[in-house]
């Protein structure tokens, strides 16, 4: 259990209600000091709503939040202290980006002179000494990014967050700005709450992940954690790319071993997982494969796993690697290999599964079975 | 930590009063046209004024389109005046031939200006100098010119100049909803193998038809109001309705009952105009001058 | 279905210059792409295939005719614009039918081929429906329908798929192709991403500044880049790219750098320029844990999590930054000392100056 | 041949046939946009440069129908009728009352119409009927609401009558009697009707502002009245400036309301500059006299715009 006292924000039984659709139904959270943590799910899932609760842009329909153990649910975004870095910036565009920079410490009644050395302070820290009188409206992306993190940062906010700040970005640059951002909060060591729906960022940005989905959290915890151990089927599909793929199976017994089946699929498993799905009350799963844990068999098979035959449909090279459609039957299986292993479509090929590399999922529940 | 929600409420109720007065010093006007239209004489200036009508009387409105009948003994006076029925014919004739014309040159010259800077980029600005300056300085060459073309107190003479006049609002108005069909989409059906006629008529027509229809609507009531042209271009044939209406005002003395009538019917249309298109004018006001 | 060819296509907007001398050709059922960053003049290049732009200088042929003087509508070219450009007044179907009902094909046969090409595409339950209510791969399905069903000369397809999840985006990368293969369509496609082009392509041109960069299968692209913008462009994470100093000592040339020195073998060396760019993929640098002969030491900086792979910014001894891909379940953090080795049979050099490449792969 | 910058212009010389030469120019843009914007530019010509060039003629000769002769064979007068203007005090005591409407109505205006949309950019119970009751004066005939005004302030009308109310007897005031009062009372129609303009303009303005400036405000500690003052206000700037430079040059027109209500009385204490020209064109049938002020206020208008229209430009 973590202390509490390490906790910066914490929510307890969040909701939001919009004209009777539930966005957000009963989130708790605690966000730990210092650390940098994503809200990752689909668009609509309720992450940027939550993320607009702590800045007190919306109103929660029920629950509390608090910022320090103190209760700032009904206290407006003014006497938080909470900085929130908009998906557009948001910046006043009519403002050099001094005056924008400086804008939080003027309606503070900041001393003049006190704004202008903190407002040189986050500007050079984010490399915007050079434009400090340029009007924010024409700056570049980058710059404006900028901008709208220095302002954030100007009045010194106990928390930072971020909703999707890198969506403007296309794609090469998005990289390079992930980086940034990624130095940016090493330098700052400030607590931040990111919001995004790609979970390449959340993997390569945050110290630990909360995975939401249709307002509800389905795990969190730290990116590889999650990757390894997907606590669900949502959880498992959603993170990693390409997607795992998945597959209906049946739990047999035969003999001493156990076994996954299904047309064209014989799956071997080792004894201790073979116990543990015995004591289940269902034999109805559901196989999941990472793309990349399949491999092109070579001869003589493993004693626990599996191998199966099937036929290339589809292949989509990526410089360095190379993502293959396999044909099992009905189903599409994707696998991902080097680039130097050169496969055709209709090419027939037997792919091996090691057991210790496999997810396993009930398939009522869609919960994570190992 | 409750005051929030007993501002916001305050804040509501105090919104809602707000409402409420500015609703009656918006209505009280008119609301005074409406009883005093629907009095006998003797209560036209009666003091103290009353709001509702002792005796409620449609006479006034009867007199409007049978000046012979006598209303309180100045049936006759009234008659003095034209007929209204010639005025009612005329702005029935002028006004919707005006806008529909000022509608489609408009819209045609908007799309050749939005889609293919035809006449220059200054052009559509150039056609805003007509509503810059006073009519009136307008109408010194016009009376002379229509004077020499023999359209002084003609329909043809009002349906010209309504048509020019109002050109600037069809203009920038559909401009704005033309610029709202992202130019791809009329490319798209040009590699379809559509021609431009084509493209203009089946796709971006059918596109922009609520903004014509709000467009055609507010030059509507523009034609339907105007009153210095109408008053110096015609005198007896062409008299349009709010000449009229002046002419109760100024002419035949203090006939406050009629002249009020023929206010209430002169609003009429427009105002049913107006309530139809509100929903448009609120989203088509803002000029495109709004960053994002 | 034709062939495309482009010939010396330039193109200015005011004072900008869009294109610079484009020339290409496209082979009658190629999946072609053209790949470059933003403002490159890819868009501006199918325009004028189009005929929607016309050169300032330049021709274009489809088949054997020059269509320079052919209007748009009669050029008998199809195109899925970013946008999509639908229209949102019709339906899914009527969308569709738009280009044969304009050609006068006969209602039963419109019906029928329209039908067949949503078969294809999986929309047929969107036939009746109007666009403004379908997702973003619907609408690029309707959109892509459109430009298919009267089975045009050739296919422009302008970054059709730019703003989709990248997960859709690669779903619908793979039914492209699909149906490139199925059709066997002349398509040229336009795009920033080079994982787009490189996984759909048979061929591309990276297109830089309305110039060409460099032509080939996106292998060759990948393997022998010809010039450091390409091999930057090309890969992800990003080649790293070290300026080093050649150095000659006695016969043998020396690449040196502050942290390290490499030999040069090989001949026809001697025309290599003093100052030279080392340029090496992430994926090449290898991870050892302890010091062997030839290793450089480095000190961990950021590890980027990527499913089974890490990213590593990796510091050198004298400061400079080196991204690296680790494969596997060594556990990294920020500050961990550990030693590279530069895979130099996939290193190449580049020239400072003008970014061709000098020598490489291998050194 | 060099490029003409349109997209679809045909840039080479052709060898293609003339019937398909035809039809391609038929289609291109340059002709087709051209075609689409000639009603309008004839419409243009006859009602806006034809006039403009007889009304600067007109201003130049010494010409009245009553005369006899036509107007062009009028005797040239020079720039006579621009000196008399000059010293025609009447002309500039309704210029001065035109600008005095323009002032004193446009920045009522605004402030009420701003006031209102600024209460009207939240929700309460009953805004959609009274956003309808407030705009509907707009649309009202000009003449109508000079006539509901005329019976308000009637001397036994009901304006004088709550007056009388609360303050007694004495307090009858004879509106339409005394200048300064007629002038009030017009300038009073003239916001009952405009107001609503005002209101709109500002209404669609603030309504289609970006909401997030305004949350990071929020979010950075400013308090409403900052928020208002640095964000939402220099924000509305440019729609602020469309709205005043339109109603400026709608009230300086006002012509109706006066027409109706005073008919320019008491004397021509009400008398601005439109119907000063109305009356010396049209009833005194002095036609190149008001050609001469026409001209005038065409140049006077035109520089004013050009000052006030270049800050909106460039904002």
């Amino acid at each position: 259990m973590a202390n509490p006292e390490a906790s910066i924000i914490r929510l307890e039984g969040l909701r939001k209600e919009f004209d009777g659709v539930l966005a957000v139904q009963g989130l708790d959270l605690r966000v730990r000091e210092g650390e940098f943590l994503c809200f990752l799910g689909p668009s609509g899932c309720g992450k940027t709503t939550t993320l607009r609760m702590i800045a007190g842009l919306e109103t929660p329909t029920a629950g509390e939040i608090y910022l320090r153990e103190k209760k700032i649910t009904r206290l407006p975004p003014q006497e938080r202290n909470v900085g929130f870095m908009f998906q557009n910036y948001a910046l006043f565009w009519h403002m050099s980006v001094f005056d924008n920079l400086a804008f939080g410490l003027r309606v503070r009644r900041t001393a003049p002179g006190q704004i202008d050395r903190r407002v040189r302070e986050v500007a050079d820290m984010l490399e915007l000494a050079q434009v400090l009188d340029v009007r924010a409206a024409k700056l570049d992306l980058s710059a404006m990014q900028r901008v709208a993190m220095a302002r954030t940062l100007a009045v010194d906010p106990d928390v930072l967050l971020l909703d999707e700040p890198l969506n403007n970005f296309r794609p090469g640059l998005r990289e390079r700005m992930r980086g940034e951002l990624k130095r940016w909060q090493h330098q700052l060591g400030r607590t931040m709450v990111y919001v995004t729906h790609d979970q390449e960022e959340a993997m390569t940005l945050g110290d630990r992940i909360l995975v939401m989905n249709e307002g509800r959290s389905e795990q969190l915890g730290a990116p590889r954690y999650i990757y390894e151990h997907p606590a669900n089927l949502f959880v498992a599909g959603f993170i990693g790319r390409p997607a795992m793929n998945f597959l209906e199976v049946e739990f047999k017994r035969e003999g001493e071993a156990g076994l996954l089946q299904r047309d064209g699929l014989r799956l071997r498993l080792p004894r201790d997982l073979t116990a543990a799905l015995e004591s289940l009350p269902s034999s109805r799963l559901v196989l999941g494969l990472r793309p990349q844990h399949l491999r092109i068999a070579e001869n003589g098979t493993a004693r626990e796993g599996g191998v199966f035959r099937a036929v290339v449909d589809l292949v989509l090279p990526l410089a360095r690697k190379q993502v293959v459609d396999l044909k099992l039957g009905d189903e599409l299986i994707k696998m991902v290999l080097p680039a130097d292993r050169p496969l055709l479509v209709d090419d027939a090929v037997s792919v091996a599964i090691d057991a210790d590399r496999i997810h396993l999922f009930d398939r009522d529940t869609g919960r994570a079975i190992r | 930590m409750e005051s929030r929600r007993l501002r916001e409420f305050t804040d509501a109720v105090l919104r809602w009063l707000a409402g409420i007065i500015v609703c009656a010093i918006f209505l009280l006007p008119l609301i005074w046209v409406l009883s005093i239209s629907f009095k006998p004489p003797e209560e036209w200036i009666a003091y103290p004024p009353r709001l509702i009508p002792e005796k409620i009387t449609t006479s006034n409105y009867v007199v409007l389109f049978q000046p012979g009948n006598p209303v309180g003994g100045v049936g006759a006076m009234v008659s003095a005046a034209e007929p209204v029925t010639r005025a009612f014919i005329n702005s029935i004739i002028v006004v919707p031939i005006a806008t529909a014309a000022s509608l489609v040159i408009g819209f045609l010259a908007a799309y050749a200006t939005t889609r293919f800077q035809a006449g220059g980029k200054s052009l559509p600005l150039f056609v805003l100098t007509t509503r810059m300056f006073p009519p009136v300085a307008f109408a010194v060459p016009l009376l002379v010119y229509f004077r020499a073309l023999g359209l002084i107190d003609t329909q043809l003479a009002l349906i010209l100049m309504y048509t020019g006049f109002t050109i600037a609002f069809s203009l920038w108005m559909t401009r704005g909803f033309i610029e709202g069909v992202p130019k791809s989409i009329e490319e798209a059906a040009i590699l379809d193998g559509a021609s431009r006629w084509r493209v203009l008529f089946t796709i971006t027509l059918p596109l922009v038809k609520g903004g014509l229809a709000a467009t055609g609507l507010f030059v509507f009531i523009l034609n339907w109001t105007e009153f210095l042209l109408a008053q110096i271009f015609t005198s007896r044939q062409a008299i349009t309705i709010p000449v009229q209406v002046s002419h109760y005002v100024g002419a035949v003395g203090r006939f406050y009952g009629p002249m009020a009538a023929l206010g209430v019917v002169a609003s009429i249309p427009v105002v049913v105009a107006g309530y139809i298109i509100q929903r448009h004018l609120v989203t088509g006001f803002t000029f495109g001058l709004v960053r994002e | 279905m034709a062939s495309v060819r482009v010939e010396g296509l330039r193109k200015a907007f005011g004072d900008t210059e869009a294109l610079r001398g484009i020339s290409f050709e496209v082979r009658d059922g190629e999946f072609f792409s053209l790949l470059g960053p933003p403002g490159a003049g890819k868009t501006t290049t199918l325009r004028i295939i189009a005929g929607l732009e016309s050169p300032d200088e330049g021709r274009v042929w489809l088949g054997e005719e020059i269509v320079d003087r052919v209007h748009p509508k009669d050029r008998d070219v199809a195109m899925v614009f970013e946008d999509l450009a639908l229209y949102p007044h019709w339906s899914a179907f009527d969308n569709i039918a738009h280009p044969l009902k304009l050609r006068k094909v006969p209602l039963g046969e419109i019906e029928e081929r329209v039908r067949a090409i949503a078969g294809m595409l999986k929309i047929d339950h969107l036939l009746d429906r109007r666009p403004g209510t379908f997702s973003g791969g619907e609408r690029r399905r309707v959109a892509i329908g459109r430009a298919l069903v009267r089975r045009p000369r050739v296919l422009l397809l302008d970054q059709p798929l730019s703003d989709l999840d990248a997960k859709i985006r690669q779903e619908m990368a793979g039914e492209l192709k699909r149906l490139q293969a199925e059709t066997g369509q002349t398509m040229i496609y336009a795009t920033h991403d080079y994982e787009e082009a490189v996984s759909m392509a048979d061929r591309i041109m990276v297109i830089h500044q309305g110039q060409e960069e460099q032509t080939g299968a996106p292998q060759a692209l990948y393997r022998e880049p010809d010039s450091s913008f390409v091999a930057a462009f090309i890969g992800s994470p990003a080649m790293n790219f070290v300026p080093c100093k050649v150095e000659r000592a006695g016969g043998e040339l020396v690449l040196q750098h502050r942290a390290f020195t490499l030999s040069l073998a090989g001949e026809g060396l001697l025309s290599l320029p003093d100052e030279v760019l080392l340029g090496i993929r992430p994926e090449h640098i290898r991870i050892e844990a302890a010091r062997t002969p030839g290793a450089l030491p480095a000190e961990v900086d950021i590890v980027q999590v990527l499913g089974e792979e890490q990213v590593l910014d990796l510091r050198l001894e004298d400061g400079t930054t080196l991204k690296a891909i680790v494969v596997g379940g060594v556990e990294l953090k920020a500050g961990d000392p550990l030693f590279i080795r530069l895979e130099r049979e996939r290193a190449f050099l580049f020239d400072q100056v003008s970014g061709r490449r000098i020598l490489g792969p291998g050194l | 041949m060099a490029s003409s910058g349109h997209p679809l212009a045909d840039t080479s010389e052709g060898r293609a046939s003339f019937l398909s030469r035809l039809r391609r120019a038929v289609d291109e843009e340059r002709f087709f946009g051209t075609l689409l914007i000639t009603p309008m530019q004839l419409l243009l010509w006859f009602l806006l440069i034809i006039p403009t060039i007889i009304v600067i003629y007109l201003s130049l000769v010494a010409w009245e129908p009553r005369m006899g002769v036509d107007w062009w064979q009028a005797p040239f007068a020079f720039l006579r009728n621009y000196a008399q203007i000059f010293q025609d005090g009447r002309f500039w005591a309704a210029i001065g009352r035109s600008l005095g409407v323009v002032v004193a109505a446009g920045g009522l205006e605004f402030a009420v119409g701003l006031g209102l949309a600024l209460l009207f950019m939240r929700d309460f119970p009953g805004k959609r009927i009274v956003t309808s009751v407030i705009l509907y004066p707009m649309m009202l005939p000009w003449v109508v609401v000079g006539l509901a005004f005329y019976l308000l302030f009637l001397d036994r009308g009901p304006v004088n009558f709550v007056l009388t109310q609360w303050f007694g007897s004495g307090a009858t005031v004879e509106w339409f009697k005394n200048p300064l009062l007629a002038m009030g009372t017009i300038v009073l129609a003239d916001i009952w009707q405009w107001t609503p303009f005002l209101f709109l303009i500002l209404y669609s303005g603030l309504g289609a502002l970006p909401k997030d400036p305004v949350e990071a405000a929020m979010n950075l500690g400013a308090n409403r009245w900052q928020i208002f003052r640095h964000v939402t206000l220099p924000m509305l700037k440019p729609v602020i400036l469309i709205a005043l430079v339109i109603r400026a040059l709608e009230a300086f027109k006002i012509f109706d309301l006066v027409f109706v209500m005073t008919g320019g009385g008491p004397g021509t204490s009400t008398e601005t500059i439109s119907l000063y020209i109305y009356r010396v064109g049209f009833v005194f049938g002095q036609l190149s006299y008001a050609a001469a002020m026409a001209v005038l206020i065409l140049v006077m208008i035109t520089l004013v715009t050009r000052f006030a229209i270049q800050p909106i430009e460039e904002g």
